[in-house]
């Protein structure tokens, strides 16, 4: 049986004025900021090979686009997954269970 | 001219749809709706030239987190009443 | 080559390696310790005996001195601040006085074999230990190099004083006459203290003599004082706002404060008669070489800064003045034998300070050392009394032991005959050469002249005092049971006796100035000594300063004179003793001087308006500043605290614990640095 | 016609205060869960636009690494919220305040 969404009824928005007021700043700057016309990629830039490279750090010559070097954070992120398991698994392992 | 239009579309899905997440009051309304945000952030990557972003957009988001989220909605659910 | 100054550091650490010796093995192995740490002690300060003459041999034979840092225990910033070091200044002065020590302590150590553990005392090694801590203190502080070691050592000494005043703790009175001595000497160190702060502070240094191109504070007090001051000086006399004149002279007066304490000077005096509480012959040590003598030791040592000093020299003469007198008169009725020899002592100093104060420097180093030597004697003696006497010391309790203790009898007089200041004993040259010192620079300056009568009328007490004690003791019948049959003594006790007795006699010889003018025959050695030295630290830059810089002038005036009136005197109040004295069973006449004798005997209530100082000033004040702290102090912070507390039960309100309002937060931090960084950046 | 930046940037603001939105009003922790997501992505579209500004592939592999953290995030929050509904049968983020003062 599907339901139709239905709007929340008891949202206390008086906290939500801060989100209002956070977005409302924003948008006044980024309006009134100027980014300069768009660069963009060369045309036929092979985007995703790109990625790659900078993620090992492979020097490669055009058109590949620049980047900078990405291997000691991937290297980082791997462990932060590794311990997000860990972690994950710790907490929904019951407690005093061996299971 | 095209891609403006095509901006402008997933803007507002993307917009909506994430209003839905935060504003109505069954949480698995909720995950559906994070589900078409995503998916339409992935067209924005798509706009931006960003296409495997997109790619892997969709496959670990909508695909990975989204399941898991799923799961744990119904994990949670109230067993006697309805959710939240 | 080897020398002597390569083992002078062995001096003082050699007694300091048998306090060691005497405390781990007195308290781990007691029965392996021999004589409880008598051996040690004894093996320990003969050697540094033996090195102290090897020394004294050294500095006599050359000309070079040795002054040198031997550990800098505090590295200042450079070209800044001032190193804080341990150094040796081996002079003619100080090697002078290492002997003195060296000998009196050696002398003493034997002693206690007889006094101590023949009689059968506890706590041996703690004894042993106390002294041969004293004796390094001593020994360090005269070697010190600058006036911080000097203050350190100084404190030393004044510990171990309380260590061995107290050393019968468990009877009532040593442990308050050791707290006493320790008190009355510390009020006088703080001000010591001020002036050691006083003295870096101005000078940037501590030194006692140039060493190398350093020079020591008197030095630049001279060069202040002649117009080249020094920038450092000029620094800090810009800074203060003093003339150097008056601030120099208050550095002096807080330094004279430590040594009117520790040398029992009026009116810090009060607490050497109770140091008689602790053991005879730490009361001959104390007396004679260490404690006491530390204090006109460190006038010695500057001297070349009070020597530009005028007022503070006529204070410290007619300190010195009064309290030889003071002390004499209250030693005439005294019924201990310990008693009179303690009031002595404090009428001694009095002498020696009254010297120093009159420029006589060689007639205080001189009167130091006889008073070293017949004083050790004295007490010797008078522990081989009280030995014999089983530990009665009441003199009216004594008489007739001539006869039975010849050996004690005969050394005991001329130890006294020394003391009284007869005619040929070393007493007699030096006590006069303080007195014509007094004078000849007295009659250029009335206050001098006061502070040479009050010496001078001390003599005649003096005399008296000290037959007064001699007949008591010694002559007439015995008056009690255990006069008619006392103890006997052995050799360790008759071996000191029988070497300071002689020396008592005969140590004279060294600086006899009136024979020099009577025969022409050049033997005042003790002028020649102090002449030889490092160059600004000598007799003759003394002179010079006190000339110059003092104005100080000698009158022109025989010596013969002043001899035989200081003499006739010492003669009357002996004779006078011997009058009143004399025959089987002397009378106490001194009871005849009524309400003046119940004063003399009373110490003239010293005591009494001290202890008045401390409970009716010190203690209501110290009650008001106690209010003060714990009222207005206390108040003020425990207000703090109460509302740093206060003001944190309301705050921590605002950590409710939900993840909610701790996301407001951010988000409205988030706004507000946007707005800030927006405005600032003028993006809007 | 390409989109100007400017309006990427408009919409990745309006997506994170959403987000926000949803973290300030809402009780629910697994709705806590899915706004940190909508940021997250507001984040990353932010860092692709510039991608595409600036014509460098810096911004576009740094996306990943947030794709990769948000991932851990919600498995580790997933995990939490699990222990949290065990011990309260509730995913009330309110319910849990006894670290307070």
């Amino acid at each position: 049986m599907t339901t139709k969404p239905e709007l929340s009824k008891n949202i206390d928005v008086l906290p939500g004025l801060a989100a209002l007021a956070l977005f409302a700043a924003m948008a006044v700057a980024i309006l009134s900021a100027n980014f300069g016309p768009i660069q963009g990629f060369e045309a036929g830039a092979a985007i995703t090979r790109s990625i790659g490279y900078a993620l090992f750090n492979l020097e490669r010559a055009a058109p590949v686009v620049t980047s900078e070097g990405f291997l000691m954070p991937f290297l980082a992120v791997a462990f932060v997954l590794d311990a997000a398991l860990g972690a994950a698994v710790m907490l929904a392992r019951r407690e005093g269970g061996e299971e | 001219m095209i891609e403006s239009l095509t901006f402008a579309l997933f803007a507002v899905v993307t917009i909506a749809s994430s209003l839905g997440v935060v504003l109505v009051e069954d949480v698995w309304h909720s995950a559906l709706f994070l589900g078409a945000a995503l998916l339409s952030v992935a067209v924005h990557f798509l706009l931006l030239k960003a296409a495997f972003l997109a790619a892997v957009q969709i496959l670990v988001y909508v695909g990975g987190v989204l399941i898991l989220i799923a799961f744990a909605v119904m994990l949670t659910r109230d067993p006697g009443g309805v959710g939240e | 080559m080897v020398g002597a100054f390569d083992f002078a550091a062995a001096i003082p650490m050699l007694p300091f390696a048998s306090f060691v010796v005497a405390i781990l093995a007195g308290y781990f192995t007691p029965r392996l310790l021999p004589k409880g740490g008598a051996v040690p002690g004894i093996i320990a300060t003969g050697g540094s005996l033996l090195l102290s003459g090897w020394l004294m041999v050294t500095v006599s034979g050359t000309e070079h001195y040795y002054n040198q840092e031997i550990y800098t225990w505090t590295t200042g910033l450079a070209g800044e601040t001032f190193d804080l070091s341990f150094g040796l200044l081996l002079d003619p002065l100080s090697s002078y006085m290492l002997v003195i020590v060296a000998l009196i302590s050696f002398l003493v150590h034997v002693f206690s074999l007889g006094y101590m553990n023949d009689e059968g005392e506890t706590g041996l090694p703690r004894y042993y230990a106390g002294l041969g801590l004293f004796s390094f203190s001593m020994l360090a502080f005269v070697m010190a190099s600058n006036i911080l070691m000097a203050f350190m050592f100084f404190e030393l000494v004044g510990l171990c004083s309380w260590l061995l005043i107290g050393f019968w703790f468990r009877e009532p009175g040593p442990p308050s006459a050791a707290k006493k001595a320790f008190l009355v000497t510390r009020f006088g160190d703080y001000f010591f203290l001020i002036g050691v702060v006083a003295i870096f502070a101005t000078f940037g240094t501590g030194l006692f003599a140039p060493r190398g191109d350093e020079l020591g504070f008197p030095q630049l007090t001279a060069e202040a004082l002649s117009g080249e001051m020094a920038p450092v000086v000029a620094d800090f006399l810009g800074t203060i706002g003093l003339e150097p004149q008056t601030w120099f002279a208050l550095i002096g007066l807080l330094v004279l404060g430590g040594v009117i304490g520790k040398s029992a000077q009026f009116p810090l005096h009060t607490w050497l008669p109770d140091a008689m509480e602790g053991p005879t012959p730490v009361s001959a040590l104390i007396h004679a070489a260490t404690m006491v003598a530390a204090g006109v030791y460190l006038v010695m040592r500057m001297y070349g800064f009070y020597a530009q000093l005028p007022r503070i020299l006529a204070l410290i003469a007619l300190v010195g003045g009064f309290t030889a007198l003071m002390a004499a008169t209250m030693a005439m009725v005294k019924r201990e034998i310990k008693q009179v020899l303690a009031y002595s002592t404090i009428s001694q100093y009095g002498y020696m300070m009254l010297a120093l104060g009159a420029g006589g420097y060689v007639a205080a180093t001189f009167h130091l050392m006889t008073h070293a030597i017949f004083k050790a004697l004295l007490f010797l003696g008078a522990g081989a009394v009280i030995i014999a006497m089983h530990h009665n010391e009441n003199m009216w309790d004594m008489g007739g032991l001539k006869d039975k203790m010849p050996v004690t009898y005969w050394t005991f007089l001329s130890g006294s005959l020394a003391l009284a200041g007869i005619f040929p004993f070393a007493g007699f040259w030096s006590k006069d050469e303080v007195l014509y010192e007094a004078l000849i620079h007295g009659l250029n300056d009335p206050i001098l002249l006061l502070a040479y009568a009050m010496g001078l009328i001390a003599v005649v007490f003096t005399g008296f005092y000290t037959f007064r004690m001699v007949i008591l003791t010694f002559h007439g019948e015995a008056r009690t049971e255990t006069a008619e049959d006392p103890g006997s003594v052995r050799w360790n006790v008759k071996f000191p006796l029988v070497v300071l007795g002689t020396l008592a006699a005969t140590v004279g010889v060294v600086n006899m100035a009136p024979v020099k003018e009577l025969t022409g025959w050049d033997i005042t050695y003790l002028h020649h000594w102090f002449e030889s030295g490092i160059q600004t630290v000598t007799l003759g830059e003394y002179h010079h300063l006190l000339e110059s810089a003092a104005g100080y002038h000698a009158a022109d005036l025989a010596p013969f004179l002043p001899a035989a009136l200081s003499l006739g005197l010492a003669l009357t109040g002996a004779g006078l003793a011997w009058i009143l004295y004399r025959g089987p069973d002397p009378t106490a006449h001194t009871d005849k001087l009524g309400s003046i004798k119940t004063l003399l005997y009373n110490n003239y209530y010293q005591d009494e308006y001290q202890v008045w100082l401390a409970e009716g000033v010190t203690m209501p004040l110290a009650q008001v500043a106690d209010k003060f702290d714990q009222g207005i102090i206390d108040g003020v912070v425990n207000t703090i605290s109460s509302l740093a507390l206060f003001s944190g039960s309301r705050i921590r309100r605002l950590q409710t614990g939900r993840v909610t309002n701790y996301a407001a937060m951010l988000t409205l931090g988030l706004v507000v640095i946007v707005l800030v960084v927006a405005l600032i950046g003028g993006w809007f | 016609m390409v989109v100007e930046t400017q309006y990427y940037v408009l919409l990745s603001a309006a997506m994170f205060s959403i987000g926000v939105f949803g973290l300030l009003t809402r009780r629910n922790a697994l709705r806590f869960l899915m706004s940190v997501e909508l940021m997250l992505n507001a984040a990353n579209i932010n860092l692709v636009a510039f991608s595409a500004q600036w014509g460098n592939m810096t911004g576009q592999t740094f996306s990943l690494f947030v794709l990769a953290l948000a991932a851990a995030e919600v498995a580790v929050g997933i995990g939490i919220i699990l222990v949290l509904f065990r011990n309260f049968r509730d995913v009330d983020v309110t319910e849990p305040a006894t670290m307070r003062w």
